[in-house]
This record gives structure tokens, sequence and C-alpha cells, in this order.
């Protein structure tokens, strides 16, 4: 049991973001945001901070995904009804699987700035590839509220949006800090340890490091394509290519993961959490000028606090806890 | 006995540099073989050969029965090749204690994390390192960086173990230390051991029985130990360039 | 544990802009920041002047025999979507707000749309123009915008009625949902109108050289070009058409010619460029024209408009953002007037009956779907350095010059 | 000739043009990376600077862009030694998520503050020097200028980069790092030098951009200009300038030399997969080629 208590902070702070969204008037959306932040956080680390690889082009799983559902929502509703939500989390599933194993087999064989640029060329160009040929409602997209509507009916369909996909993504959110748990505590998250320092070095002590890369890629990006079948289609009811494409995405899952810290199992929810807070906070208080404020910021940490929050309190932290955070 | 290693006639170049042409040899369960030769001479790229860190141009090479030429590194570990590096390459941000539980995890003998864990202690207190297993890898002095990385390939249970270097910089008294060891681990868990050397010769003529020199990418000669250090041609690389 | 503390006591005691009370709150998620900054910008000093005029002019909404003034409630949404949802529920619960201003943008107005749904709360899309929000069934989804199916076709009928004999169009236009639904909405007019389309192609957002398409374009000998999308991009496309000799009778290219510096970058080129719009500074729309139709007219005049809004920008000239910005908010007010009651369904209800004119043009939503139908597209086109009006003609301040090459001052 | 050649003709002569000012705009990125190894993914933010540079010195005082190249080149080496001394110099060999972080951050907040300084407008100018007719094409003079000021600025580097003392130090240290610390080069003196010529090169190219978008000069213009010099510094082989420069050319005559070949393929948008096609170049090219079409690595 005792290999599970490190679980029990991330029960908590998504179980305290959920509750006070449900009973604080008007709290539900600006929690849900803070998860959002947290989730994207916690599967884009499974890969970001458990090898160490940084896949610039992260926000293409989250797009897939939301062309999964979209698809699924759009053409189904008629023969489905309500099936298409389930159905639709399995597209998005299988379609974000089959990119990152596509992906994966071929760029994770560049390391360093080659493969961050590699994942941005695959993102762009899936985007262009999209436009181009037209595919799916080409850069008209698709907009899914009539298909909800008629699947579940006006009431129905406003609450699977406005309450619903936010709580498919607490579950997100869950699933992914359970299976990072599970990893650091097994011999995998070991090799990933030892492939994130030298990555020749862990080949020679046996680690085939090529399965663990692909494994975690594949782990992050279906994740991540849930995310952006949950978060984006189901919420916001609408997938246009230039939104969900969008790099900024990418570039906050980023931030997320190394203001916690990366490679730990609290640090992108932590990271999360003081990044939407922060930004939320800013955007009521100076609106117009947060990202202003927001840039040095992050300058200041990266500079400051390279290791993030949770790196930190690890390091400051007697050995006897070190194993308790993670 | 048993040859457990078999090197048949690899070649290796870099560019237009030869560094390995056609060498052979042979390594027989239990045993210690040292390789000798002069900056350059190819031990280490020979030693990446054996490890998987490149491939040959030619020749092939035979690990337990099994053709390991074109297997990656990872492979060669299960199946029994333990490794050093020249220059020590610790998991510097990471335990010494991990350091060492991840050689016994992913190694020949593949156990779980608290078996690991487990295999880790029993090498750290042979090595003298018990003290600082929770230390970072990277505040290790380079000895102690260096015995970490011979007890990190030992708690993967290898059945050939290569040493790259490992007696360089150990002051004498250390080094005595560190001999009777490999040889007591050797004898325990009947490894083979190949340790190559560039210099301390003397580390060479306690330890193996055996010695290969290597010269400019070729074998120069090979034999039991004494025999090699009387050899003409030996005494000619190291001694002067007659 | 005590930085989550921390997080949850700063978001819960958030500084609450709005103060509840007597006012009625109108507001919305608005880009001040990112992609949609420009527009947001123009927008958000509209309905600051909007609120000025009501409260300090008009003197509060008029409901039974009291005066309520309004209160314009912000957030910036960083031209995100993740943002407007979340900023919509506070605005709804945390602020109060029923009668909400959708952020700009047609994906932006999609996202903050299932909230508004949810929580009954009016939703006024000033900047999504998209038909397609008027497909999906919402029931608090209102238009001020014009649908952005028509922004082409008043081009198409000023063609017509001065040159019946054209016939070859061109559609080159940004690869977005905007200019597709634009092109799309014209493609179906100009068949019923006998028009031919003789080149159809897209080129990408932030496109930075259009030379081999214009190219391929001026092979087919088009009559008329109907094109654009963004800035940046209708700007290009009007140059490069001077440089590469692209000779057409008339070129309608959607929001770039609408800006000052259209004009101030092509110089003597730029004339003869029509755009439409949805209002331009000298539309005449006023107390006397606008008699008989609905209500008639409602709200400041265009002059007082313009000059606040300088004002209030510190010198920027007021784009049809801005005008319609104000006309949003003016709907909201006389709707609520209307129904006597700021109650969201009865304001609702009253929205279907409304029909009157702020200096921005008629405003009429069709019951069945909440999307903008009375509010008529201009054109204007550049002569002689200048942005005239040129259609329709009962607004017009100069009569159109067509073909292209016989403008005044080009 | 048929029309087909034709317009490809014009693509091509337009592609290489324009792939001089791309490979121009692109030699900072791959100069950074080369002595670095960081990638400057604020990189289009400071094409932005460059223009706005060009704007102003245009439109206030009406000196031709062309002239506002070496002012744009010192405001570059300005902001590159401010970025440099105050972030860049504590995260040399940090792994990539810092750097690429970091570099990232100073971008948004360059547009931030010319957002704040200049506002969201889109602004633009035009500078009128007439065209020149050739067979079957009508090219604009100041592309032309913008052309050989490119070639030109990338002359100049290569000849400072062969014969330069700094130069040569710069080029030691792509080569060998370690080699070149011991051998009495100031490696933190030489990053600092590198990076800030990166940005001014970045900088500079911005200005010339200002030729070929006629109003495209606004706080947020550079994220497209950072995509694209990624493929083409990719082309060149990343750490190599000249690779970049010329990889510039090829990006421009591949991207419109195969806007005609898509063009025949219907119910496609040529423009967009062009794009794409770039994309897929990239990938291919990073999987069997990653020292770029020109081969060598380094200088």
């Amino acid at each position: 049991m005792r290999q599970y208590i490190p679980f029990l902070p991330v029960v908590a702070i998504y179980g305290t973001l959920f509750l006070t969204g449900l009973l604080l008037e008007g709290m539900w959306q600006p929690m849900a945001l803070l998860a959002f932040y947290g989730a994207l956080g916690q599967v884009f680390n499974i890969f970001l901070g458990l090898t160490g690889y940084v896949d610039f082009g992260y926000v293409a799983f989250l797009a897939i995904g939301s062309y999964g559902m979209a698809i699924a929502a759009s053409s189904l509703y008629e023969d489905l009804g309500w099936w298409i939500v389930p159905t639709g989390f399995v597209l998005a599933f299988i379609m974000a699987s089959f990119l990152s194993i596509a992906v994966g087999a071929i760029a994770l064989r560049l390391k360093g700035a080659y493969f961050a640029i590699a994942t941005i060329g695959v993102s762009e160009g899936l985007r262009y590839l999209i436009e181009g040929t037209g595919l799916w409602g080409g850069s008209m997209g698709i907009i899914v509220s009539r298909p909800l509507r008629e699947a579940f009916g006006r009431e129905g369909a406003n609450s699977l949006s406005t309450f619903w996909a936010d709580s498919i993504l607490y579950g997100i959110a869950l699933v992914a800090a359970f299976i990072t748990l599970m990893i650091l505590k097994s011999r995998a998250g070991y090799a990933f340890l030892a492939m994130r320092e030298d990555e020749e070095a862990a080949r020679v002590m046996g680690i085939d490091t090529t399965r663990y890369k692909l494994l975690a890629f594949f782990i992050s990006a279906s994740l991540g394509g849930l995310i952006g079948a949950s978060a984006w289609t189901l919420k916001m009811n609408y997938v246009f290519p230039s939104d969900v494409f969008d790099i900024v995405y990418t570039i906050e899952a980023i931030i997320i993961v190394l203001l916690g810290g990366s490679g730990t199992l609290l640090g992108p929810l932590v990271g999360g959490l003081v990044y939407g807070a922060l930004k939320y906070w800013l955007a009521v208080t100076f609106p117009g000028l947060q990202l202003l404020l927001f840039a040095p910021l992050i300058l200041v940490i990266i500079v400051a606090f390279p290791q993030g929050i949770i790196g930190i309190l690890r390091e400051r932290m007697g050995s006897a806890f070190r194993g308790v955070i993670l | 006995m048993r040859v457990i290693l078999d090197v048949k006639g690899v070649s290796k170049g870099f560019g237009g540099v030869q560094a390995l042409r056609d060498v052979d040899l042979e390594v027989r369960a239990g045993e210690i073989l040292g390789i000798v030769g002069p900056n350059g001479s190819g031990k280490t790229t020979l030693f990446n050969l054996i490890s998987g860190v490149y491939r040959p141009d030619t020749g092939r090479i035979i690990f337990d029965g099994v053709d390991v030429t074109s297997l990656p590194p990872f492979r060669r570990t299960v199946l029994g090749i333990g490794r050093t590096f020249q220059i020590p390459r610790p998991f510097k941000r990471v335990t010494v204690m991990e350091n060492v539980a991840i050689g016994a995890m992913f190694g020949s003998s593949s156990v779980g994390v608290e078996e690991g864990f487990r295999v880790a202690e029993g090498y750290l207190k042979v090595f003298g390192l018990w003290d600082k297993r929770d230390r970072d890898a990277e505040s290790l002095t380079p000895v102690e960086r260096r015995l970490m990385e011979v007890a990190r390939a030992l708690a993967g249970r290898p059945k050939l173990l290569l040493l790259d270097e490992v007696m360089a910089g150990m002051p004498p008294g250390e080094l005595d230390g560190f001999l009777s060891i490999l040889r007591e681990v050797k004898v325990r868990e009947g490894i083979a051991v190949v340790a190559m050397v560039e210099h301390i010769m003397r580390a060479v003529k306690d330890l193996a029985e055996r010695v290969v020199v290597l010269h400019q990418g070729r074998k120069l000669v090979e034999g039991p130990t004494r025999e090699v250090f009387m050899d003409k041609r030996v005494l000619e690389v190291y001694l002067g360039r007659t | 544990m005590k930085i989550r503390v921390l997080l949850l006591s700063i978001l819960l005691i958030l500084p609450s802009i709005a103060t509840a009370g007597e006012a009625i709150l109108i507001g919305g998620p608005i880009s001040l920041s990112g992609k949609y900054a420009k527009e947001g910008e123009q927008g958000f000093i509209g309905f600051k002047v909007a609120e000025k005029w009501v409260n300090e002019v008009y003197g509060g909404v008029r409901i039974g025999n009291r005066r309520v003034p309004i209160r314009y409630v912000y957030y910036d949404d960083e031209s995100k979507k993740e943002n407007v949802t979340s900023l919509v529920e506070r605005l709804i619960k945390v602020d109060g707000v029923r009668f909400l201003l959708a952020p700009y943008s047609s994906g932006l107005t999609l996202a903050g749309a299932p909230v508004a749904e949810k929580y009954g709360a009016l939703y006024m899309s000033h900047g999504g123009a998209s038909d397609r929000i008027f497909e999906q069934g919402f029931r608090y989804v209102v238009q001020t915008i014009g649908p952005a199916s028509s922004y082409q076709r008043s081009v198409v009928d000023m063609v017509k009625a001065i040159d019946p004999s054209a016939r070859r169009v061109a559609l080159l236009f940004e690869d977005s949902e905007f200019s597709r639904t634009v092109m799309m909405g014209v493609k179906g007019y100009l068949k019923e109108k006998g028009m031919k389309i003789v080149f159809e192609r897209a080129y990408p957002r932030n496109v930075k050289d259009l030379t081999p398409v214009l190219t391929e374009m001026k092979a087919r000998r088009p009559e008329i070009l109907l094109g654009g999308g963004h800035f940046a991009d209708g700007q290009l496309l009007a140059k490069q058409m001077g440089d590469l000799g692209v000779d057409v009778k008339a070129a309608s290219i959607l929001v770039a010619p609408t800006l000052p510096a259209f004009a101030k970058t092509l110089g003597k080129e730029a004339n003869g460029f029509i755009a439409p719009a949805h209002w331009e500074k000298g539309v005449r729309f006023n107390r006397e024209n606008s008699k008989g139709i609905g209500l008639g007219y409602f709200g400041p005049s265009q002059e007082w408009f313009i000059r606040e809004f300088k004002k209030e920008s510190g010198g920027l000239e007021p784009e049809y953002h801005a005008a319609n910005a104000m006309a949003s908010i003016l709907a909201y007010v006389k709707a609520i007037e209307l129904a006597g009651t700021t109650d969201v369904d009865r304001v609702r209800d009253a929205m279907d009956r409304l029909h009157f004119v702020p200096f921005y043009g008629e405003w009429k939503i069709d019951p069945e779907t909440g999307k903008q139908v009375g509010h008529k597209m201009i054109l204007i086109q550049w002569q002689k350095g200048r942005k005239e009006i040129v259609w329709p003609e009962e607004a017009q301040t100069a009569r159109p010059c067509y073909p292209m090459a016989s403008c005044p001052g080009r | 000739m048929p029309p087909f050649l034709i317009a490809l003709y014009g693509n091509l002569l337009n592609g290489a043009i324009l792939g001089a000012v791309y490979g121009m705009m692109t030699m900072g990125l791959s100069l950074i990376f080369g002595v670095l190894r960081i990638v400057n993914v604020g990189h289009g933010a400071f094409i932005m600077v460059g223009a706005y540079t060009a704007f102003f010195l245009f439109t206030l005082y009406g000196i031709p862009p062309l002239l506002a190249v070496p002012f744009s080149f010192i405001i570059g080496m300005g902001l590159g030694a401010l970025f440099f001394y105050t972030v860049i110099k504590r995260l040399i060999d940090s792994p990539e998520l810092t750097t690429l972080l970091a570099t990232f951050s100073f971008g948004v907040l360059l547009e931030e503050v010319a957002k704040l300084l200049w506002g969201p407008d889109y602004r633009g100018f035009n500078w009128e020097v007439g065209s020149l007719h050739l067979p079957f094409v009508t090219i604009p003079l100041e592309k032309l200028y913008a052309f050989l000021a490119s070639v030109s600025m990338a002359l100049i580097l290569y000849i400072w980069f062969k014969k330069g003392r700094s130069g040569m130090a710069i080029r030691a240290i792509m080569e060998d790092r370690e080699g070149a610390s011991c051998c009495g080069i100031n490696v933190d003196g030489m990053y600092g030098l590198s990076f800030s010529i990166g940005i001014a090169l970045t900088v500079a190219s911005g200005s010339l951009l200002t030729l070929f978008i006629p109003v495209g000069i606004h706080p947020y213009m550079g994220g497209i200009y950072t995509l694209k010099a990624f493929v083409i510094a990719v082309l060149g082989g990343l750490s190599s300038p000249w690779g970049a420069f010329f990889g510039g050319f090829i990006f421009g005559l591949v991207e419109n030399g195969a806007y005609s070949l898509f063009g025949l393929v219907p119910g496609l948008e040529p423009f967009s997969m062009t794009y794409f096609a770039a994309f897929l170049i990239l990938l291919i090219l990073l999987l069997i080629r990653p020292e770029g079409l020109l081969g060598a690595n380094g200088g």
C-alpha cells in the first residue's frame, strides 16, 4: 500500500478542485480551467518529463483526438444517439495512438533539437494536409453543437459541454497521474531516469531505450488525444484546424511541466495550478497585460529555479520524505 | 575451458582512419584477460564493438554461442556482457544506490525494483560505497566513480565484464584493495573479465592470466601474462620506438 | 499543501470589478491580447463608448418609469478558447451578468455558447460572423454582426447593376473558416445571377507571397475578383496584383481595404479596390431616414460616436468592429426596454420583435435562429485616396468607379 | 512557351528571390544553434523588431529600407547582448527544455512590449522604385534590391568568418567546444558575440522582409517565420549559416515550384500543399540527412 501514498496528494488536489467547482457558485469553469492545465501537464509529463525529449508538436495529438470525437459526433449521431460520446473517445484514442506510433517510429530516432523541430514539422504538416486536401471539413473544421443537441437534447448537450466534459477531464488527469506513479515506482521509472541522464550509458546498462521512449510517447499521446476529445470537442463544440493545431498549447504544456518539476508526479499538477491560477488572476486583474507580466516571470523562474517547484521541495526535504512526494 | 566470447576478424574504420584491422580474440569463461596497448591502439574501439556501441565493418562477434554482431547494446547486456567506460559515465543526478540498482534491474539478471536495491546493497558494501549510497553520483570522487561503475556493471550479473581503464588514477593502496575485490567477485560468480589497460603494467601482471597486446589497430601478441611481458615486440612498443 | 491553500484563497478573493446593485450588467470576454488583439481593441472601445452614451447621454435604460444605468464588465480572454468558457461563467455567476457580449471570432463565440446556454444568459455575437453558429439550435445566442455568407453578395448586385455583361469571376481567398463561409455564401449567389466562376483558390493564413496563385489567376482572365480574408493577406493581394499587372474590372477584398493603412501603404494603387463593410464613417443612417423602419432610430449620432471613440482611444479611428460593438449594446438596451424587464427570457422574446436602426444600420434577427437579417453590408471603394461608400445607392457618398482602371487617381 | 512552363518559370524566378531573403532570415538561427546549441524559438519576434525598425525609419524619416538594415543590425546586436547576458549565459548547457522556453518567453516579451508601444495594428509602407520587365514576368525592383542585399550580407558574414579573427574563433568553437576553450579562445565572450550577431542578422533580415509584406507588420507577425526558419535551417544542416542561406534558396524554389505541380491536381489547395510538402521534406531530411543537403557540419 505504501507505494500508493504519493497518489494521495494528487487525488486531494483534484478532489478539492472538483468540489470547489461543484459547491461554489461560478467556480466550476475556473476550476475546470485549472484541471485542464493540470491534465495537460500530467499527460505531457509522461513523455517530456520521463524521457527528457521535447515534443514541440505535442498539440497534434490533442488536435487529432478532438477530430476523432468531432468525426464520431458529426457523422454518427443519427445512428448512435448518445453512444457517439464513448465512440468518439475510442476513435480519439485510436487516432492519437496511430499518429503517435507513426511519428514515434520515425522521429524518436532523432535527438535533442532535431527531435523538437521534427515534431513541429509533424504538427504543422498535418494541419496543412488537412487544409490543403479539405479533409474533415478542411479549414472550415467541424462544429458539433447541433449533433450533440440532436443526440442529447438541449439540456443534455448543455450539461455535457459544461459539466461532463470537464468531469471526464478530471478522470483523464487522474488516470494520467496514476500511470505516472506506476511508471515511477516500477523498473520502467528507473529506465527513464537512467535514459534522461545518459542515453548511451543506459543502453549499455541493458535498457531498451527505444522501447521505453515509444511507450512513453504512446501513452502520453493517446491520453492527449482524449484530452482533445473532451476539453475541446465536447466542451467547445467545434474544431477548427487553426485553433487546434496551435503551438501555444505545446508551449503551455512545456511551461507547466517545467514550472512544477519535470519528471515528477506532483510537479505537472502543481505547475498547472500555478500557471492556470496566475494567468486567470492576471487576466482578471490586469486585462491585456498578463502576457507582458508573464513572460519575464517565466524567464526568472527558468534562470533561478530550473528544477521546478516540486524539484525544489524535494531538495529541501530530508531523504525520508523524498519517497512521499514524487 | 569454454569460450565465452569469440571475436572473429573484426575491422572498424572511422572516415579515413582504420581503428581496428582484422582482430581475433577469444575469452574463456571465468578467466581474466588483459588487453594492453598504447593510446590509439584500438582498445576502446574493440570494447565498443563488443558492447555494441559500434558495429564492425567486417567480422563477427559470438557471445556465449549467440551471434551478437548486429545486436543493439542493451540486448548484449541482457545476454551477459557488462562494461564500464573509460571516462566514467555515472547517472549523475541519481543517487549512488539507484545507479547500482539500475544496473541490477536491467542487466542479465533482470530483477524487479526491490530485488534490484537488495543486489545493489551487496555490491555497495563490497566496494565500500555504502556510506555514500544516498549521495548523487556527481558528488563522488573520480576513483569512487570508477568503483561505482564496476559495482553497477557487476550488479547486472554479467558473464563477461569489460573494464575500460578502471585502474587509471587509483592510488597504490586502493589499487591493491580493488584488485583483491575483483578477484574475489570473479571467483565467487565465475565471470570472465576483460581488463583494458594502457599504463599500469603491475595491475595487469597481478590480475590477468592472459594478455593481448594491441598496436595500431592490430593484435600484436597474445599469450600468458608473463610470456607476453617478455616479448621483444611488446618491449619495443612500450619502452622505445627503436 | 500551503501552496494550494494560498492559491485557492487568491482565487476566491479575486477583485470583483463589477459591483451589483442598480446597474444592468452587460459584458463579456474580450481579446485584448493574442491574435485578435486588434479587433478586440476596437470592440472594447466601442463598448466603453456605448456604456458612456447609455448612462450619460441617454440617461439609463428605461424600465417602467425607472432609468437604470448599465455597466460594462470585461475580462481579457487572450484570444484563447479555454479562457472564454471560464470567463463567461465567471461573468454570469460571480459578476451576475445576464447580458453577455460574445468574444471576437466565430470560434471563440462557439466556445462560450454552451456556458451561456446552460445558465440561460443572453449571448450577443458581435464578432462571430459564421452562419454555422446559428445553425446549431442555440436559444440564447443572437447576432448583431451580419452573417459571413452575406459579405460579398452586394458586390455581385453592384456589378450586375453597372455592367450586366460581366460574367467571369475569380475567387481567391484566405483558407480560414471565416473567408470560406463568405465564399460559400457568394458562390450560390453568383450562380443565381448567371455569373461564371473561372478561378477558385484559397491561400493559407500568413501567406507572404501570392505570386504563383496570381500568375495562375491572371491566365484565366477574370473580370471580377472576390477575395481576401484578413488584414495582411488582403493588402498583399492588392499590392501584388499591381506588381504582376493583374487587371480586373472590379476587385472586392475582405477587411483590408476598410483600413486607413490600406491606402496609406499602397498609395495610388489603392484606388479602385472595393471592400464589403458593416459600417463605415459616412454611412447615412439617422433619425430622419430611419422613420418607418421598425422602431425607428436609436442611439447617438455617428458624429458623436466617432468623436467619443477618438477621445476614449486616444486618437484611433473607429472601424466597423467598434460600430457593431456599440450596436450590440444598443440592441440590448432597446430589447430590455421593449420587454420592460431584465428577465432574460422575456428580453430574448422581445428581441424577436425588435427592429430598429442605430447609426450602424438596421438591426433585426431571424426569430428562428437568432441570426442577424436586418443589417445590410455596404461597399466601400477607394477613390482619389479617399474611402467612399459606393453601395447601396441610398447610402452613397460617391458613385462606384467601374471598371477599376477608370478610377480617379489610379 | 506553354502556359504551365511560363508559370513555372515565373514561380521559380520569384522563388529564388524570396529564397535569398529566407536564407538571410535563417542564418542567425543557424549561427546561434551552431555555436551555442540553442534553438531560438523566439526567432520570429526579432524579425518583427527589424520590420518595425524599417517601418519607422521609412515613415518618420524617409530612410529607405535598405539603409535601415545597418540600423537594425545595431539594434539587434544590442538586443542580442542584452538577452545573452541576462538570461542565455546562465543557461548554456542546460537541457533543451530550458533554453527553448527561455527563448520563447523572450520572444513573447518582445511581442508584448511591441504591442504596448505601437499597438496591435497592422502597419506597412510602400517603397516605390518601379519594376523590372523581363520576358513573361515582371519583378518589382524593391524585391530585387532585397535579394541583392541578402546576398551581400551573406557574403560579408562569410568573409568575416573565414578571415576575421573572431570569426575564426567562432568557427573553432562550432567544431570543437572543449578544444577551443583550451586554445586561448575566450569561449564565453565568443558565445556572447555569436549570439548577438545571430540576433542582429535576424533583426536585419526583418527589415528586408518589409519589402515583401506591404502591411504585414504587427506585433505577432513573427510566428510563421519561426516555423519556416526551422525548416530552412534543417535543409541547410541546422548548424551552418551557409547551409541555411542555401537552404533558403532551395526552400524558396521548392515552395514556388511545388505550387505549379500541386495546382495540376484537382481538389487540392496547392498553396497549403506546398507548406505540407515543406514539412514533409523537413521530416525526410532529418531522417536521412540530418547534416543538411550540403553535407558537412559546422562552418
